[in-house]
């Protein structure tokens, strides 16, 4: 990983005009418009709120997936950056860390305060925020490699959700679970461990498999 | 003699669905040409 | 500024390649070495840039080889080349310091960049975004970039366009400097620059009547 | 044996004798299988007539792994020596194995409702089947929308291995979470007994999806073959190249 240039992608969200904060505000309109399709009554969504905020996260990940590399390519960054000393597998990892930064940690941050909104115990709020921290690495991994593959292409965003949605479906699985056993067990409950096994797993395929359709897109 | 009782509709709905997904598959098949 | 560059060698070795179903050249064969000058021209659309982009080591030639040498051994492309293509591959959103810093962090360049700026001209641009600079002050970082690069070969896809007198003098100066070093070149541009020392070669592209 | 083929020529004298014994192989099977599978086969004793939609839907879910694998093994060939061969190969896979998989999916629900007496049922076999579904579309998505065809060979590629890596994860996780949610209230309708009255148009049917899926696949890369070595024949000469010193 190389800290310049998580810094530089820091940078520049911090300058696009707040167009990072677009999927916190997805996030909470979806979670929004559910609350009111189901009724707005705190006794029927309590035992659904987790499920709909892994669901809010998964889908607000997704529709920023696209945009990872898309600028990199377009203005011959990505090209500069394969000429540079950092492997594409290190450029693939620190593109993952600043994602991380600046997408899904403030949907981790927010999940609490949408947690308050559907009044659900604090026990089930801590769940919430662990099983997303955990499951967090192999987000980020497979947003980048689906990413990666559509660096060259435009207006790609259902494709890349495509892409991505079978390989996020073990952790919606194991995220949803994990918030229950949670409440019971604490972070000894096995589906942490199953989560953090997929973001390991996850990194180890996702990331050569975007450095790979990095240089693909390249030729 | 293909009398399925009660459920034939689905055995026939299994058998016709594939042998028109399968068909598809073979015309398509048939029908591609070396020079385009 | 930097001494001297190891020996390098970029060897391409009966390179054939096709766009789609269109075949761009095949048969292409040239070795570069220390302080060399290879002039790539042709009409546009003929594969300049492809056969750039196969240099470079971005795009594998469908027949023959590149191959990369530094100081005799065999090496990867990156160890050696610094490329600058059509898109300028700086973030509009970033200033020109912010940029050339980061290049020079991430190429371990341990110079002055203050001197850097002055001598491609933009000592006055610092803290302007990269997006506000116009398109031939973009070149002139470009070509701060590639020195900041210190790798010996240098490969150019049209380094004059949108460059007025003095930038292309500007780039003249700095790829003739280049080459008195022991860095080696490939341009790929329309008009024969006046840079093409005695090591120059030219490469021509002719679409076959 | 794929090294064998790797080579066009030898492939197209292989798929010259190969396809149409696939093709034979094929339609004697569809025939016997069909006459084992509706006629001369009885009902069987829990399931009824239903049993015989096993018959179509048990070997168009084996076809529907099977071309995911033989696309995920060619992927890896070309991804490795960007053989054209193997593109061309891995893409006329995938067709038919979307096709088999629609199948595996529509033939299972037919046979759920009158077994369970519904079509769907979020069960770990029908989702995981449903997903691989979703990643064929997410293959041929990947070549109709990258334009060129080198990038999207390459791109294809590299999505059908981290997919084939991926199978056996979701597979699991969907298998653990369906026994957290429907704790065997029903067992999905699988093989029921081993009778050979069952087992004989069974097979039968496996062998003559099995030579279809082999037929289909051979007549599109030969096609493509012949096709891409039709394109070289009719290509333009290209550049002409000529190095010259210059005088400065």
């Amino acid at each position: 990983m190389n800290m310049s240039l998580i810094k530089r992608d820091l940078k520049l969200a911090a300058r696009s005009g707040g167009a990072w904060l677009l999927g916190l505000a997805f996030f909470m309109v979806f979670l929004t418009l559910t609350a009111i399709a189901l009724g707005g009554d705190a006794n029927v969504m309590r035992p659904l709120a987790p499920a709909l905020i892994w669901l809010a996260v998964i889908l607000s990940a997704m529709l920023s997936f696209s945009s990872v590399f898309m600028s990199d390519y377009a203005d011959g960054t990505l090209e500069q950056l394969k000429l540079s000393k950092i492997s594409m597998l290190s450029l693939c990892a620190s593109k993952a860390a600043a994602y991380f930064i600046m997408a899904i940690a403030p949907l981790i941050i927010a999940a609490p305060i949408a947690a308050l909104a559907f009044d659900l115990p604090s026990q089930v709020v801590w769940g919430i925020c662990f099983s997303l921290f955990f499951a967090a690495p192999a987000l980020s991994v497979y947003g980048i490699f689906a990413s990666a593959v559509m660096a060259g292409r435009g207006a790609s965003g259902f494709l890349v959700i495509l892409i991505t949605a079978p390989f996020l479906i073990p952790l919606l699985i194991f995220g949803v679970a994990a918030v229950d056993s949670y409440v019971q067990t604490g972070l000894s409950a096995p589906e942490f461990r199953a989560l953090a096994g997929l973001s390991l797993i996850g990194s180890a395929i996702g990331l050569p498999a975007a450095a790979a359709a990095l240089n693909a897109n390249l030729e | 003699m293909l009398e399925f009782g009660k459920d034939a509709i689905f055995i026939w709905g299994a058998y016709g669905i594939s042998a028109a997904v399968i068909g598809g598959l073979i015309l398509r098949a048939a029908l591609m040409k070396p020079h385009d | 500024m930097i001494t001297e560059f190891p020996t390098t060698k970029l060897t391409l070795t009966d390179v054939g390649m096709s766009r789609g179903n269109y075949h761009l050249f095949s048969g292409v064969s040239f070795e570069l070495t220390p302080g060399q000058v290879l002039w790539v021209h042709g009409d546009n659309g003929i594969g300049k840039t492809t056969l750039l982009r196969i240099a470079s080591g971005f795009t594998p030639p469908e027949t023959g080889t590149a191959s990369y040498s530094m100081s005799g051994q065999s090496c990867k492309p990156e160890n050696i080349i610094a490329y600058q293509g059509h898109q300028t591959g700086f973030k509009a959103k970033l200033t020109a310091q912010e940029e050339l810093s980061f290049w020079a962090k991430l190429h371990g360049f341990n110079g002055q960049l203050p001197d850097i700026f002055t001598l491609i001209g933009l000592g006055e641009k610092l803290s302007v975004p990269t997006g506000s600079l116009s398109a031939g002050q973009k070149r002139r970082l470009g070509l701060g970039r590639l020195i900041i690069s210190q790798k010996p070969v240098w490969i150019m896809d049209e380094p004059a366009a949108s460059l007025d007198a003095e930038g292309s003098q500007l780039t003249e100066m700095i790829i003739s400097d280049h080459t008195a070093r022991g860095g080696s070149v490939i341009i790929a541009s329309h008009s024969p620059a006046k840079v093409l020392g005695q090591n120059a070669r030219r490469l021509t592209l002719r679409a076959a009547s | 044996m794929i090294s064998y083929l790797a080579n066009p020529k030898r492939y197209l004298r292989f798929a010259r004798y190969a396809t149409p014994v696939f093709g034979i192989v094929a339609a004697i099977g569809f025939v016997t299988g069909l006459y084992l599978a509706l006629l001369a086969s009885p009902e069987d004793y829990q399931q009824g007539h239903t049993v015989r939609i096993m018959y179509v839907h048990v070997p168009a879910a084996w076809c529907a792994q099977m071309a995911y694998t033989a696309l995920a093994m060619a992927s890896l060939v070309s991804f490795i020596w960007r053989h054209t061969l193997a593109d061309i190969a891995a893409r006329a896979f995938a067709v038919p194995g979307a096709a088999f998989t629609f199948l595996a999916l529509v033939t299972g629900s037919l046979w759920g409702k009158p077994t369970w007496n519904t079509y769907w049922q979020w069960d770990g076999r029908m989702t995981s089947v449903l997903i691989l579904l979703f990643i064929y579309i997410a293959y041929l998505a990947i070549w109709a929308i990258i334009e060129d065809k080198k990038h999207a060979a390459r791109l294809a590629s590299i999505f059908a291995m981290v997919g084939f890596i991926n199978i056996p994860i979701i597979k699991f996780s969907v298998d653990w979470w369906n026994s957290l949610h429907q704790p065997a209230t029903f067992s999905s309708p699988g093989a029921p007994g081993s009778s050979s009255e069952i087992l004989l148009p069974l097979m039968t049917m496996m062998v003559a999806y099995t030579a279809l899926f082999g037929w289909l696949s051979l007549r599109q890369i030969t096609t493509e073959v012949l096709r891409a070595q039709s394109a070289r024949k009719r290509q333009n000469p290209g550049a002409k190249v000529t190095i010259e010193a210059v005088d400065a």
